[in-house]
């Protein structure tokens, strides 16, 4: 018992640190957020407890569009994040000269200050001066020049697009690190049953990446459904609204009209959308990971 | 030690004009210090409220007067009365921006004017007479068609992005045209007056720069300066940039739409607002009104170039206007000129106000229909 | 068919030499066995034949084709690996299944042939399972199954069965001799476990060092070594190894001297062998307790009772040179108490100074000559 | 270097299958930058000009000189950036490694939840929590300093971290533990001389990451808690190229290429460790 | 001291009983092993008594002294982990004197304790290398070094050599007999290899399902296995068993009778057994080729020849009964052709319908009693 205790107090030691720091730091403004949610906070002086009015607000009928369109903005950057990150891990995997450069130039990306990021997307989308449509002019493949974020279809793209791009290195080297800890004997194995390139890895390699893409599609949907900066920047939910997500909702509630309460219980929302979220993705991990181990 | 002002001052950094008066005030004021905050644009104004939200309100800050009125309300801000004679120096109607309930809130220290640039290049290209601006929407409708039509290169610049500049740009529409978004407490956007701006923008987009809503006003202005459109309605920077480049470019007053009863366009001010609960609004209000006084408010505004139209009539100015006529356009549109409406949320009007412009551009609603939801969004807002 | 034949096969990793020109020839149908120490190139050699590595000088030929070139599946080779290579994701009917699916068999043609081979490896009532949820046994089987199923020339194993415990291996030992009997196809098989090449090969080929040390049956090489080091190598424990002067050569064979004694080992004689120093050999099951043609009394250290029988461990003079013995049963005989053992000559191995064995004659008539031949066995 | 084994010999049309796949990939990951590094290099009066040119007339690299001159601060920024990032990175990792290791060994009651509870933290954005934590920091009395950009960036950056560096961590085999602990090591004495040795790689990994995340992507904790120029870090310093009516593009981008230029460097020669630290398999003895 | 008591010890895992109350007394000095089928619960014992797992139930005691709540360290116990568990970071100097660091020991004396171990395990040239660099032998003795240092009363093994090549094992066996004989400190070794069981221990412990089957010295489990469980797990090839018929007891032994044959056992007769179905074993080792009390015609399906004897596998009869006998030498059986093998009466073992074993009683003169003394071993 003694022996039993002792570790179970050493292990509490060990995380009392990181623990106490987060609860002050980061906890305690969340249980003020939370209680914040349920009244009129503003920039006036005084507060009032309000109850629910604030959830009540937030279900009218704009805000289930908002909704809708966060799940789906997020839903598209999640996937094609997983595809590009697969295709560039699968792609830095093979073993061709060149490749450790290769592997740096995947980086810059996640190294760049967002903003900066943005704003050379902001250039690029830009329809008199940018290098999409500037190429594509020039190609002759588009008459005039093409706006992307001044139409709702295309702006809803561009912010995705942009914010694939931020997240990719990252899935990108996750992927990459998970392929090749995939023991090269079966490769072999299929290699000497006649499996060509691609036959391995749409029957190896896919289906043993599939726990790591996982992993990483729920760290990125927490940050995706959270993605904040893309879209403020490059189009602050516009234009009429097309690329407003929950959290710019927010943002625009509790910052930019000052509706601190109304803010805090769509923050609070957000929270267990995305909990609910992560509670059905472990459960779906765990079954995709039982009975698969070699 | 030295009591200070803390000053949020929005860009990239201090005006050396405004560094001089600071030493001289302070040379001024034994004992007192005023200690800015350079704060980029994009952020300044967020983070003056964050901070007077939070409890640690700055002395004095530099925001758009149009959120003077919210301020106030939230009692986060002392006024600052004028005296008359103080009002009586500044141009006409430019008090109003920042007056609320009779009482002044904030001291100008930035203004902004619009008048038409057109380019006459293309004017001429299209087989317009180059050195006749439009007068009326009508013609500029008309011009616009033309120069789409003949050069394939659009005739306007219509700026619609998520952007508090697409309600100020509207805004001139509506007080070149003689019409009002609130009156008191009365919201009275649903007008005919607004309706036909409303209109107006839906008929000029199409010979406008393809994808409004994806501009800003500086996008559509570098759009312009690249001769890749006809008009747009811009301030006194652009002539500025204009004098660089080889376009042949001339600036009238903005067209005035058929209800209009003279030339017009939106007032928009910048004020020095001083927070309430610093312990030092006294001296605050002293350094505000003498960092805007005259005289180095003259020399500031008048450096040329940054866009600023200059706050009082003075002799200095009619020299400088003499000087450069493209300045004239943009001076005597203050005249009819209306202010930014005072909205309690002016960020829930503004987002009303670019969710109706946009739904018309993009062809998503009728202007009738766009107008009646704008109206009705904007009682909660006033 | 699944004839394979090596013509100086060399490999190379960077300067290293892994391989030093390798010859042999795999008749149809045989069970080849390579052993050697750890890192004498085992896997290497069968990783060329695979393809899986490059040959770097010399020629694989597969049933008179050059296959230097070819990839593993036009070898008409199948491989069974060490660690299995299981697909983990995969039940194992489609771990079974999967070189099937490569070639785009029809489904029912397949499903019959998984099934086939599923039955012949008593796997039926697993076919749903994932590998994961196998024993080591069963997995065994299913890679032994997924290279079946393909129906290849030539088989290749390397130590298919190391990460069994020992009760499996042994059972895996018989089912694969079963397999190959049924099967009839030619199987290469790679294993560091003297017990498995005695009892599975038809022909072991002693690995040393990148070359070829000896091929032949188990029981030659049991019998007859060519070297000292196929001698130490091939038998459980070491065989012992005495210096001993050569005394005289005659017709009988070689008598030598040991510590005084001499003996006349039965070899066939080389001329000009008088006085140089050889190495006998002996093996620890053919040292009796009493005397023999040679006696040497010595003090045991270590005694190991194994029950079946006893092995003991002394060291002969201060050479440090290491004597054991094994002994039939529960033999009689102490820790640290003197016992005189004898050595038959006819048991005795005899070898050069370069470590070259003297061809044996005496005991050819013990043993039956007919177990020599492979086919018999 | 020895030839690759015949699995990975390509045929020519899969190499040019392969190369054309990076590039693709690539392309979509750099064409961004080009985008920037083009603009960098632009006459500020020749930025906006049609029609496109991938290749800018009278392309200097005048910007990388005048950007020092128009924002005078900028290497402060850099250095500020650094600064924070290196102390946000060694209290992360201090606090992190206990705790990782806490999590990859020992299961306890409440241990599910907790490591939950830690990721949960990502789940709000610090935009919402802004001034809650303003509140805190001022409370503190480290608004203004270099503390206001590292307690909050330290906070949000612990959750991944944990994470992270437990997996790596469940990795090293419990006998290491167990023998420590036979051999009468106390459980810190364990961390220190084996785990920590150990686990080295992984804490690597979690550094980089770490860093990066400090580095190159706070930017409102600055804005917000910090009102010292002095003090700015990067990602603020290159706001200051915004003036009201002009933003300096090519400045701006100039600068943003000089201002992750150091990370970059230390990616380059981090990457290999990077890659293998991410999943590197079990420890080898 | 070393002595070690286990009372009743029994463990849990949830509501699963892995140890059912086992109950041992070992002496000071003695070297213990326990054996039994994988997951028979021998890592746990052995983690149990080391304090690296709690114990549900029952105590431990050691010199004594109840030891449940001690951490391993106050136990006076090392361990030897079958991973070996090096510190990969350290060298073996810095692995070796892992535990007196903890201790803070004083350099001079630290360095003279593990320069003193590293000389008795022959690693004194390496103790600069880090373990990376080791082999597999090396590295086990640095684990044994750094468990010695300590001087601990009991050492503890888990499976020490399981990672270890056949001939490596062999050598690391002899070495740790020696290392016991040397330190004189208890012993107690966890392994699935019968010959190291047989070899180095002076008891053996045999668990099966969480219950000890049966504690004695080696040889007494080889000759006198108190069940059909014990009688099959020792011995390799495995015990054949035989179904035979009581037919009648006598002062004698017990009268079976085996398809027709019937032979006297010579074993402690019981009453009241005849025509109880009793189980009649015999080694594969004792059975010869000819005739004996018992003469079985069989045809082998597999014949095993190892060099030093041969190993012939049949069924028999359609029970799918298996039979396995072990002949010397190179026998001159073949597959496949009928041969008549002979047992002994006396080296049979006989069970009842429970598998209990009767007393065996012929053969005890046969073996030197004095084997059977531990010390005399
Ligand atoms: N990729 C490689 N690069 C360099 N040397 C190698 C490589 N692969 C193997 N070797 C070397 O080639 C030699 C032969 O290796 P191989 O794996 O064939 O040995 P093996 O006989 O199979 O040994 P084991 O019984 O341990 O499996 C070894 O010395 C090894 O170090
Ligand atoms: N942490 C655990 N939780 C639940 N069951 C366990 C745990 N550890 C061991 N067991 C079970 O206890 C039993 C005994 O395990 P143990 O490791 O002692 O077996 P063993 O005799 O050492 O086997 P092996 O020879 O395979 O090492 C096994 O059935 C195992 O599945
Ligand atoms: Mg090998
Ligand atoms: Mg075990």
């Amino acid at each position: 018992m003694s022996v039993r205790r002792s570790t179970v107090i050493f292990a509490w030691i060990l995380l009392l640190p990181a623990l106490l720091y987060v609860s002050v730091i980061v906890a305690y403004p969340l249980v003020d957020t939370f209680i914040l949610s349920f009244t009129d906070a503003s920039l006036k002086k005084t507060t009032k407890w309000v109850g629910t009015v604030n959830y009540d607000k937030i279900f009218n009928s704009t805000f289930a569009e908002v909704i809708v369109r966060t799940f789906v903005w997020t839903f598209f950057s999640v996937s094609i994040k997983m595809i590009i990150g697969t295709f560039g891990a699968v792609m830095l995997n093979a073993a061709v000269p060149g490749r450790a450069l290769f592997r740096v130039l995947t980086m810059p990306p996640w190294i760049v200050p967002m903003a900066i990021g943005i704003f050379m997307w902001g250039w690029m989308y830009n329809g008199q001066f940018g290098m999409i449509s500037g190429v594509l002019q020039n190609m002759g493949l588009v008459d005039g020049p093409i706006a992307f974020l001044a139409h709702g279809s295309t702006a809803f793209w561009a912010t995705i697009i942009t914010d694939v791009w931020i997240g990719v290195p990252l899935v990108t080297l996750y992927l990459l690190a998970s392929i090749q800890a995939i023991p090269q004997d079966l490769y072999e194995a299929a290699w000497t049953d006649g499996a060509g390139r691609f036959y391995r890895f749409r029957r190896i390699t896919l289906p043993l990446l599939v726990p790591a893409m996982i992993t990483m599609s729920m760290l990125s949907l927490i940050a995706t459904f959270n993605s904040f900066d893309i879209i403020w920047i490059l189009t602050q939910g516009g234009p009429n609204g097309d690329t407003t997500t929950m959290i710019i909702d927010t943002y625009r509630t509790a910052i930019g009209s000052k509706k601190y309460g109304e803010g805090a219980a769509r923050a609070v929302v957000i929270c267990i959308f995305l909990s609910i979220f992560c509670l059905l993705y472990f459960r779906v991990t765990h079954r995709l990971a039982s009975g698969e181990s070699r | 030690a030295d009591q200070e002002i803390s000053w949020i001052y929005c860009g990239d950094k201090i005006d050396p004009i405004h560094e001089k008066y600071i030493k001289e005030w302070e040379g001024k004021n034994a004992g007192w210090k005023v200690v800015p905050e350079v704060v980029g644009w994009a952020q300044c104004q967020d983070k003056a409220t964050t901070l007077a939200a939070a409890g640690t309100p700055v002395g004095m800050a530099y925001v758009g007067s149009r959120t003077l009125k919210e301020f106030a309300e939230n009692d986060m801000i002392v006024p600052v009365p004028m005296t008359e004679e103080e009002k009586k120096s500044y141009y006409p109607n430019i008090v109003d921006t920042v007056t609320f309930e009779d009482n002044q809130w904030g001291v100008p220290i930035a203004f902004s004017t619009k008048a038409l640039y057109w380019n006459k290049d293309l004017f001429k290209q299209a087989g317009l007479d180059p050195e006749t601006p439009p007068k009326t929407w009508a013609e500029e409708i008309a011009f616009a068609k033309q120069i789409k039509e003949k050069t394939g290169i659009a005739g306007y610049g219509l700026p619609a992005k998520t952007f508090d500049n697409t309600m100020h740009q509207f805004m001139h529409w509506v007080y070149t045209n003689n019409g009002k978004v609130i009156d008191g407490d009365k919201i009275v956007v649903d007008s005919p007056e607004v309706l036909a701006a409303l209109q107006a923008y839906k008929d000029i987009t199409p010979y406008s720069v393809e994808g409004a809503t994806a501009y800003e006003q500086n996008e559509i202005r570098a759009i312009f300066l690249d001769g890749k459109a006809g008009m747009i309605q811009s301030g006194s920077g652009a002539a500025a940039l204009l004098k660089d480049t080889k376009i042949n470019w001339g600036i009238a007053p903005l067209p005035l739409g058929p209800s209009a009863k003279g030339e017009g366009t939106l007032l928009i001010t910048d004020s020095l607002a001083i927070f309430k609960g610093t312990g030092v609004e006294e001296k605050a209000i002293e350094f505000a009104k003498f960092i805007t006084s005259p005289g180095p408010q003259g020399e500031y505004e008048l450096q040329g170039g940054a866009g600023l139209t200059p706050l009082r009539p003075s002799p200095k100015v009619d020299e400088f206007v003499k000087a450069d006529p493209s300045w004239k356009p943009l001076i005597d549109g203050i005249g009819y000129g209306g202010p930014e409406p005072l909205f309690t949320d002016y960020k829930g009007f503004q987002n009303a106000m670019i969710d109706m412009v946009q739904s018309v551009v993009t062809g998503k609603a009728e202007p009738v229909d766009a107008l009646k939801k704008a109206a009705g969004e904007l009682e909660q807002y006033k | 068919m699944g004839q394979l034949n090596l013509k100086k096969v060399q490999k190379f990793y960077g300067t290293y030499e892994v391989l030093k020109g390798v010859e042999l020839e795999v008749r149809n149908g045989e069970f080849v066995v390579f052993v050697g120490p750890s890192g004498c190139g085992k896997s290497t050699l069968l990783r060329m034949i695979a393809g899986l590595d490059e040959t770097t000088a010399g020629d694989i030929v597969i049933d008179g084709k050059r296959v230097n070139d070819l990839p593993p599946v036009k070898r008409g080779i199948a491989m069974v690996f060490q660690s299995y290579a299981l697909y983990p994701h995969m039940t194992v009917f489609e771990n079974i299944a999967f070189p099937l699916r490569v070639e785009k068999m029809p489904e029912e043609k397949l499903k019959a042939k998984v099934e086939h081979a599923a039955r012949i490896l008593h796997l039926d009532q697993r076919l749903q399972q994932k590998p994961g949820m196998l024993s080591g046994g069963q997995r065994q089987r299913v890679a032994i199954g997924r290279a079946i199923v393909r129906e290849p020339k030539i088989f290749l194993f390397d130590e298919p069965l190391s990460n069994l415990d020992a009760a499996l291996r042994a059972d895996m030992r018989i089912e694969l001799a079963k397999l190959h009997q049924q099967l009839k196809a030619t199987m290469i098989y790679v294993t560091h476990d003297q017990v498995e090449a005695m009892t599975m090969a038809d022909r072991i080929v002693v690995l040393n060092a990148g070359e070829i040390a000896q091929t032949g049956a188990p029981l030659e090489l049991y019998h007859k070594p060519a070297n000292t080091f196929v001698a130490g190598f091939i038998g459980n424990p070491k065989m012992n190894f005495l210096p001993v002067t050569c005394k005289s050569v005659s017709d009988a064979g070689v008598e030598v001297e040991y510590k005084g004694q001499t003996a006349i080992i039965p070899v066939t004689p080389r001329s000009g062998m008088a006085g140089a120093t050889l190495t006998l050999g002996v093996r620890p099951e053919h040292i009796q307790v009493g005397s023999g043609d040679l006696t040497l009394a010595v003090t045991p250290s270590v005694i190991e009772r194994l029950g079946a029988h006893t092995v003991a461990y002394a060291s002969l003079g201060g050479e440090g040179e290491n004597y054991c013995a094994m002994l039939p049963g529960t033999a009689a005989i102490r820790a640290d108490e003197e016992v005189r053992t004898g050595i038959r000559a006819a048991d005795c191995h005899l070898f050069d100074e370069n470590g070259i064995a003297f061809e044996r004659r005496a005991e050819m008539t013990d043993i039956d000559m007919a177990l020599f031949d492979p086919a018999a066995a | 270097m020895s030839q690759p084994a015949l699995i990975n010999r390509y045929r020519w049309y899969e190499l040019v299958g392969i190369y054309a796949g990076i590039f693709v990939f690539l392309s979509f990951i750099l064409a961004p930058f080009v985008e920037g590094f083009l603009v960098s290099l632009k006459p500020l009066s020749l930025l906006f000009s049609s029609p496109y040119r991938f290749w800018p007339e009278n392309g200097s690299f005048a910007a990388y000189r005048t950007m020092w001159v128009s924002v005078p601060g900028f290497a402060r920024y850099i250095f500020n950036s650094f600064f924070v990032s290196i102390i946000v990175t060694a209290v992360v990792l201090a606090l992190v490694v206990p705790a990782a290791y806490a999590f990859a060994r020992f299961r306890f009651r409440g241990s599910g939840p907790l490591l939950a509870a830690f990721l949960a933290v990502n789940m709000f954005s610090g935009a919402v929590l802004l001034i809650p934590l303003f509140r805190l920091m001022r409370s503190f009395g480290v608004l203004n300093t270099y503390f206001a950009m590292i307690v909050p960036g330290v906070a949000f950056l612990i959750p991944s971290a944990i994470w992270l560096l437990r997996t790596y961590m469940m990795r090293i085999p419990r006998e290491l533990d167990e023998a420590a602990f036979v051999d009468g090591a106390s459980h810190f004495y364990t961390l220190r001389r084996v785990i920590l040795p150990i686990a080295m790689p992984g804490i690597t990994v979690v550094a980089i990451t770490t860093f990066i995340g400090s580095y190159a992507q706070q930017f409102i904790f600055a804005l917000t808690f910090n009102s010292k120029t002095e003090y700015m870090p990067l990602p603020v310093g290159l706001f200051a190229y915004f003036g009201r009516q002009e933003v300096v593009w090519n400045e701006l981008m100039a600068a943003s290429f000089v201002g992750i230029a150091p990370a970059v460097v230390v990616i380059f020669f981090l990457q290999r460790y990077l890659v293998s630290g991410l999943t590197a398999g079990a420890v080898k003895q």
